[in-house]
């Protein structure tokens, strides 16, 4: 696995010595029948990180969160819990607990026996110990008085929270959420994902999120993989993932990109029509190799505007679509060899905004700028 | 394979399986619909029999027909089985020819049927198919001949040539039984049944044949339904039948004996070889060979009845000269002299001879 | 609004099935041809009911009214044939209502929650247990019990009425499981439940008006049979071999009463489950959402 | 990984394997093994009872006889060929009536009437199947019979002449079968209608279809698997049904069902009866095969 | 309806003399039993234009656009096409076409099928030219290959576009399409959205689109309608509407909104501690009144950051939270006061990014904040 870690470089790695990982997955892979859903996969996740799986549709994330769980048995590999080979064990001998994408909540039970399910089964605690644990719980997930509701009688951000709290009450080392916002609409959504990261916080125990909104995925966590049919894309902090994207993939799926082909002729990196351009620093550059430049991150301005600094890379492009979203304006350029660029200006004063037609400049600062090696395309 | 009933039978003392046996209070009687008599659903007979016995009787009227019923027992006759049932009444037939066979059937101790002895008539004593009643004893006899409507026919019928008359064209009824209809086609050509050869069968088939064109059902039980609504004119018909439909205010149906003579048959009352209550059945028996129980129930049934001295009690105590001064329930000699048995089958293959002929004339 | 789903989802969103007013003009010839058929299917129900307490002076059903009675209620019982007959055909259905549901539930879950070698042909043959025409199964399983020698009665009907219970039973429960979908006992076990006590706590509460509606399922079908039952019969007589044999020489009143008494019992409890059913559609209807 | 963790030693994958695979055949086993032991094994015991030869006085024994198949319809004197013809009649007239009369009310309550009532019409459909069904038949031939109240006053109104009748009649069989397999025929049109969705019928409005072709162009090609289904269950009951023609029917009504219980029941041909009744299943299997073939419909046992 | 006229100041109501509306809606209402599903509306589209019904779930969105396609009868009003009332007539005698929320593609018939559906229950043309009109309408949604192809055998996007085409092609005066994205994933929304511009653009008739998305409506609409449990709260141009919102709901729902109550004493708007605020040109203010800013209006910078113009608003105040979102980031604000505010930044350098806690100064351009009247609110 030494090869992934070093594309990967993850900082995880290094303080096992100290205390086990939470997860660890070594060359886990999954098949069924032909389709390969997980492919030899290596994760290592520190006690009371908040770890996102990011992908398309169909890439495998939620079987890896399965087999963590127990729901799957690897094909191959070795799933570790707490520095535990777990691999073989069934769900209800593991530590951890679930929200799953649609919540699972038992509609013949109340929210109170939902809660209280798990703390019964294993019938560690008597009665009141379990009726407080449940009470407190619910009071953490904002539903105190909700106890004798049934399923059917609350909202789906209800549904979400009482899963919740019914997989904390527990106290598992590990907990995993498969799309726990799938279900809602665009504003609960919002607001409970700042809810969950409070809660991530409070409790302190280790997130394994899945989830294919970025947004969502980089909103919360503190690290993210990009998996990509059954194998990790890139995986690290959500900044260094977005401006330093390891792969073509990921630049794309991680929000809209400009990506243009290089050519280096004395030394020089240049575009399409020739123009030289300053590359970021330590970037070294070949043939082949492609500039990333994030639509953000492309200033457009009236031609002449001075905008940038002035070891900026400067442009000369045209409007060919002005789109308004209300709190920006996303334009698509034409550059002089004709290639279709995106960028994106928050919206200000309505008439500063560019019309189609208008020739433009585009501005961006190297630095802003990232270079993928070909091998990688 | 399946077994057969062929060599089943197995060599029994009767002196000691009766010394075996004793009376226990129950008894399961298997009789056809409508074959005791009925007073809103009260059945006198039987209940006097409990008050003076102590036996509770379990009276099934399940049998249909003949063959079906013995098709439903023959699997535990074979094995050996209690069939549930400690009386069942069968016709005279290849059916109960079988059972006699193949030792199916209990082999009565006449030292408890004394009242068999004393009133049974000469017709029912040592019938053919079962010399010395040695298994059976007739619960009801009947005849077979031929009714028609006089409201429509008007000219007197006298023969079986009548059911040949084109005028009567889909209005003839015939009996679905092949046993029944063979025999009516060999009279019609002057055969009688009894003596009857397989050559003999295939002319009355031809007759019949002959005759379908006219028919207008090959009826079951049901055949009176049609004769009393006048959907058929003519038809061959069970005397006791024709009786009821009588007394019912059908008037204008009448019997004939046909001068080719009529068949007379019997319903016998016989004990299945593992029955539990043989001594109960016995019981029954001997009780119903009484001239007061007899009378009970052929005032209610109309066939012919085997105990002549009911005669007194059906006129005097029921008060019911319709039924004491009938022919047809209690016939004088000459009635006797016209009637004619059935084809006595040896085995199945016989057997099998006859459905193959006359089958095809009913089955369409 | 932001689930990935590439396929149009038909069933979200309201859509009225039905106008509410301001109606548009129909000529009402449905209904009036619905009501038609309904109205001749009533006939004869009906007819069983009236002459069921018609006062007929035989103890066979006749077509004149002779005015009101209760007799043939009271006397209910009086043709020990036909109480014998009825009595075993509630044995019967009952025992292979029971055991099929016992027996059937635990195959519809391997069939609605498993992948596994042979679960086709497990399938077809249920599904053929039900399609086959009864005289044929009457008649093949008459053959079998012949060859092997087993004389038919009382054991042979039971035998084979679970046999084709079993078939119901399966097709109801398994559309009920797969409408649970298995994420629940994935829940359960994900909270330290063990298969058993998943099963136990989780999907069997779940399934109760699914096994209940199976069972009467079950039960009418077992106790309604005559064509496979006249086979395997023997000389064992059920209610409807009772009828059957009777139709032809006229029923006796009570068989009327009995037929009554089945029709009102059954009504009711179909009536009684449909409400039952109706409560826990919600929480059924809530889990298919979810898994939508 | 410490040297802890590499060092503890892992569970069998292979005993966990087997542990998780054998479940689905422990929870078939024992339904599974009932239906293969009194539906499976008979089925072709029947098929072997056919191929026998003997009588019910020497037994029967098994010989291959395959002849029988011949003989029972070639030059028969009994025309078994005609009683299996006269069965496939009576059912596919009773199917397609069932068609006529069924869909029409599945459509009435699937469409026209408000949600909550459809449960209860349903279950109006449904309320013959609450009276044993030999009753309901007799009660037909109760009230339909040559003296009964109907035909008198049908003919006391002088609308039928006194030789009208209608028991043993085909009608009568025919009629027999509609009534009491009509509730097969709605139900499944019906829950193929209900999976329609609506909008689609307002497509088709908005693309200029009037109500008739709507019907015609959406509803009737989507509700096809539900006749389908209807057609398997009616057909499949009445082909065979002998209580019907034996309780509605008359001489001239005899048919395949009844030939085989008679076989069976009264002459103790069992050869013949297995052999009649195997020929029964084929014909139909064949039947129904080709006719999914053309309806095209995708897995039968959905259906069910 | 001079009140409406007044409140929303429609440009469309004049010019019936010319060439009359393609759509209008003269009061209609529709009631459920008790529920008002739409409140006496008036509507009036001139040709060709692209208009948006936007509003919450259950506002009547879909109801006005079913009783426009003759779905549904109105209670009340009177619904003209092209100047006829149609108010009574049966949907396949309009001359109008709806592209159903989930399509409604017919799944026995092939893409061809569905497409020509419509042309041939009219039969004015003959089969040449039925299938020359379908083949380039297939062409225009870039469908030109998938004419065997069954709905089942096609992706939700696909799918769209042949509930396009099955509409466009039969030349209708005006389009109705309900949710035409509601399911379809983000991607090939944004994808679809540009697509349906193109098409109206080149087909050129009125289509009236339905969307509970703002930023969907406001990208593709010439003009847009918010409504808000059955009558319309706000119409106009998406910049006009987003900008200077006629009321609080508009407002609120167009995108997230800091609204701040305003006092006056001395005839100076000030805010709830106190400090003074410039009011945008035009607005006369009253105690009571509210002052609006979008998140996206306000700069947020490190303390003594000389953002803004000389005439700007200033606040000081601290960071709550920052959340990541890739291309920007959004942060929470404590208000010297004490209230929340929220606002919105494009990210250019990592490092320029505030962090929770850090003290920063909020700057706004009067011109970019809005006033709302009590009454409004
Ligand atoms: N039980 C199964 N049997 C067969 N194939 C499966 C099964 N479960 C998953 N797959 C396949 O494995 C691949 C990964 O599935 P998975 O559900 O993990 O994707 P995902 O990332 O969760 O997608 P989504 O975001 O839609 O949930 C898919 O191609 C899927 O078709
Ligand atoms: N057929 C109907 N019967 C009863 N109420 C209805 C019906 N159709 C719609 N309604 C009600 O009318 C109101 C408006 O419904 P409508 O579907 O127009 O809302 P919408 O804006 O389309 O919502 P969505 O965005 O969820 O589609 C809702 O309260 C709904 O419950
Ligand atoms: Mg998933
Ligand atoms: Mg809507």
């Amino acid at each position: 696995m030494s090869t992934d870690q070093q594309l990967y470089g993850t900082d995880a790695v290094g303080d096992e010595a100290a205390e086990p990982a939470a997860i660890r997955l070594d060359g886990v892979s999954r098949h069924f029948g032909e389709t390969i859903a997980v492919d030899s996969l290596h994760l290592e996740l520190p006690p009371g990180e908040f770890f996102s799986l990011l992908g398309p549709s169909g890439c495998g994330k939620t079987t890896t969160l399965r087999m963590v769980g127990g729901f799957e048995l690897p094909s191959a590999g070795t799933v570790y819990l707490d520095g535990r080979d777990v691999t073989g064990l069934p769900p209800y001998k593991r530590d951890v607990n679930t929200v799953f994408q649609s919540y699972a909540l038992f509609p013949h039970l109340n929210v109170f026996e939902n809660v209280a399910f798990g703390l019964r089964r294993r019938g560690r605690l008597d009665r009141d110990a379990v009726r407080r644990r449940v009470e407190e719980n619910l009071e953490l997930v904002g539903l105190a008085g909700f106890s004798k509701r049934r399923p059917t009688q609350i909202s789906g951000g209800q549904a979400q929270r009482v899963a919740l709290a019914r997989a904390l009450v527990n106290h598992p080392k590990v907990l995993l959420l498969d799309e726990p916002m799938g279900a809602l609409d665009a504003r609960i959504r919002k607001s409970m994902q700042v809810e969950l990261k409070r809660i991530q916080r409070e409790v302190g125990i280790t997130f394994l999120y899945v989830t294919h909104d970025q947004s969502e995925a980089m909103a919360m966590s503190d690290r993210l993989a990009v998996m990509h049919s059954g194998h990790c894309e890139d995986m690290g902090p959500p900044v260094r993932v977005y401006d330093q994207p390891a792969t073509r993939f990921t630049a794309e799926f991680l929000g809209s990109c400009n990506l243009l082909e290089l050519t280096v002729d004395g030394g020089v990196a240049r575009l399409a029509d020739g123009t030289a351009v300053r590359m970021p620093d330590g970037g070294q550059v070949r043939s082949g190799s492609t500039l990333g430049i994030r639509p953000e991150k492309l200033l457009v301005g009236p031609v002449g505007s001075e905008l940038g600094g002035v070891d900026a890379n400067r442009l000369q492009a045209t409007v060919t679509t002005a789109t308004y979203l209300g709190a920006s304006t996303e334009y698509e350029l034409s550059a002089p060899w004709g290639e279709r660029l995106g960028a994106f200006a928050q919206n200000l004063d309505p008439d500063a905004r560019l019309q189609a037609g208008d020739p433009c400049e585009i501005v961006w600062d190297p630095a802003h700028s990232f270079l993928l090696a070909e091998d990688s395309v | 394979g399946i077994r057969g009933t062929i060599g089943t039978a197995e060599q029994v003392n009767w002196h000691k399986y009766w010394a075996k046996q004793h009376k226990q209070g129950v008894l399961n009687f298997a009789n056809w619909p409508l074959y005791i008599d009925q007073e809103h659903g009260h059945t006198k007979s039987l209940e006097l029999f409990t008050k003076a016995t102590g036996i509770k009787v379990n009276y099934q009227a399940v049998i249909q027909n003949n063959a079906p019923f013995y098709a439903t027992i023959a699997p535990q006759l074979r094995a050996h089985e209690n069939t549930g049932y400690d009386i069942v009444v069968i016709t005279n037939g290849w059916e109960l020819t079988e059972m006699i066979n193949n030792g199916f059937l209990v082999e009565l101790d006449h030292s408890r049927l004394p009242n068999f002895a004393r009133y049974a008539s000469r017709s029912v004593k040592n019938p053919n198919y079962d010399p010395g009643n040695r298994f059976t004893v007739v619960w009801q006899t009947g005849f077979t001949g031929i009714a028609y409507n006089s409201k429509i026919i008007d000219r007197p019928i006298t023969s079986f040539k009548d059911l040949l008359d084109p005028k009567f064209k889909g209005h003839v009824g015939m009996m679905s039984d092949n046993t029944e209809v063979g025999s009516a086609g060999m009279l019609a050509l002057g055969i009688n049944p009894a003596t009857s050869t397989p050559k003999d069968w295939k002319r009355a088939a031809e007759w019949l044949l002959k005759q379908r064109p006219l028919v207008s059902g090959y009826y079951d039980q049901s055949y009176i339904q049609y004769l009393e609504n006048g959907d058929t004119w003519i038809s061959q018909a069970w005397s006791g039948d024709v009786f009821q439909a009588n007394a019912s205010g059908y008037k204008h149906l009448k019997y004939v004996v046909p001068k080719e003579g009529q068949m007379i048959w019997h319903d016998n009352m016989m004990i299945p070889r593992q029955a539990s209550h043989p001594v109960d059945a016995l019981e029954w028996m001997n009780f119903y060979y009484t001239p007061k129980i007899a009378a009970i129930v052929e005032d209610w049934v109309n066939y012919v009845c085997p105990v002549p001295k009911a005669q007194q009690y059906v006129d005097k105590v029921l008060q019911d000269p319709a039924v004491a001064n009938s022919p047809l329930v209690f016939p004088p000699k000459e009635i006797y002299r016209r009637s004619h048995n059935y084809a006595l089958f040896g085995n199945y293959d016989v057997y099998q001879q006859w459905n193959d002929i006359f089958n095809p004339v009913i089955e369409s | 609004m932001s689930t990935a789903t590439e396929q149009p989802r038909p069933t979200l969103s309201p859509a009225p099935k039905h106008y509410a007013e301001p109606k548009r003009r129909r000529r009402p010839l449905l209904p009036i041809f619905f009501w038609l058929v309904i109205g001749i299917t009533m006939v004869p129900i009906a007819a069983m009911i009236v002459y069921s307490f018609n006062n007929a002076p035989t103890s066979r059903i006749t077509f004149v009214w002779k005015g009101f009675t209760l007799y043939w209620y009271r006397n209910l019982t009086q043709l020990s044939g036909l109480t014998n007959a009825f009595v075993v055909s509630l044995e019967i259905a009952a025992l292979s209502a029971i055991i099929a549901v016992v027996i059937g539930t635990p195959l519809a879950m391997s069939l609605a929650r498993y992948r596994f070698w042979g679960r086709s042909a497990l399938n077809s043959m249920v599904f053929l247990d039900i399609a086959a025409p009864s005289i044929v199964v009457g008649a093949a399983s008459l053959s079998f019990f012949l060859s092997i020698n087993l004389a038919n009665g009382f054991t042979t009907i039971l035998l084979v009425h679970i046999a084709f219970n079993i078939a119901y039973v399966v097709v109801v429960v398994r559309a009920r499981l797969s409408g649970m979908g298995r994420e629940l006992e994935d829940a359960a076990s994900d909270l330290f439940a063990n298969p058993w006590v998943a099963f136990m706590r989780v999907t069997l509460p779940l399934l109760v008006p699914g096994l209940i509606a199976a069972g009467l399922l079950a039960f009418a079908m077992s106790i309604d049979d005559y064509v496979i039952t006249s086979f395997v019969a023997g000389p064992t007589v059920t209610f409807p071999l009772f009828v059957y044999g009777a139709a032809k020489v006229g029923l006796p009143p009570q068989v009327l009463c009995f037929g009554t008494i089945i029709f009102v019992v059954g009504l009711t409890v179909a009536i009684v489950n449909g409400l039952l059913n109706r409560r826990f559609a919600q929480t059924r209807a809530v889990t298919e959402d979810s898994l939508a | 990984m410490t040297a802890a963790t590499i060092a503890r030693p892992r569970p069998s994958r292979f005993r966990q394997w087997v542990s998780r695979h054998s479940v689905p055949y422990l929870l078939a086993l024992p339904a599974g093994g009932w239906l293969i032991a009194l539906f499976i094994i008979p089925l072709v015991s029947g098929l072997i009872v056919s191929l026998m030869t003997g009588n019910p006085d020497k037994g029967y024994t098994l010989t291959w006889n395959w002849s029988i198949y011949k003989d029972l319809f070639v030059g028969s004197n009994v025309s078994y060929i005609t009683f299996l013809l006269r069965g496939l009649l009576y059912g596919g007239c009773a199917t397609v009536l069932t068609i006529l009369i069924g869909y029409p009310m599945a459509y009435y309550i699937a469409f026209r009437v408000q949600p909550r009532w459809k449960s209860p019409l349903l279950l109006l459909v449904l309320l013959s199947f609450f009276v044993s069904f030999v009753i309901r038949t007799d009660m037909w031939a109760f009230i339909l019979a040559d003296r009964g109240p109907f035909l008198n006053a049908l003919r006391n109104a002088h609308i039928v002449s006194s030789g009208f009748h209608i028991l043993g009649t085909p009608a009568a069989v025919i009629g027999g079968d509609t009534y009491n397999d009509l509730a097969f025929m709605v139900l499944p049109i019906y829950v193929a209608l209900e999976r329609i969705d609506p909008r689609m019928m307002e497509a088709a409005g908005d693309l200029y279809a009037n109500r008739r072709q709507v019907f015609l162009r959406m509803v009737l090609p989507l509700s096809r698997s539900g006749i389908f289904a209807g057609v398997l269950l009616v057909l499949i009951d009445t082909v065979g049904d002998p209580v019907n023609a034996s309780l509605l029917g008359g001489t001239g009504t005899y048919v395949i069902g009844q030939a085989i219980q008679d076989a069976y029941l009264t002459n103790q041909q069992f050869n013949v009866a297995a052999a009649l009744s195997t020929v029964l299943l084929v014909v139909l299997g064949l039947l129904l095969f080709t006719y999914a073939r053309i309806a095209g419909t995708e897995n039968i046992e959905d259906l069910v």
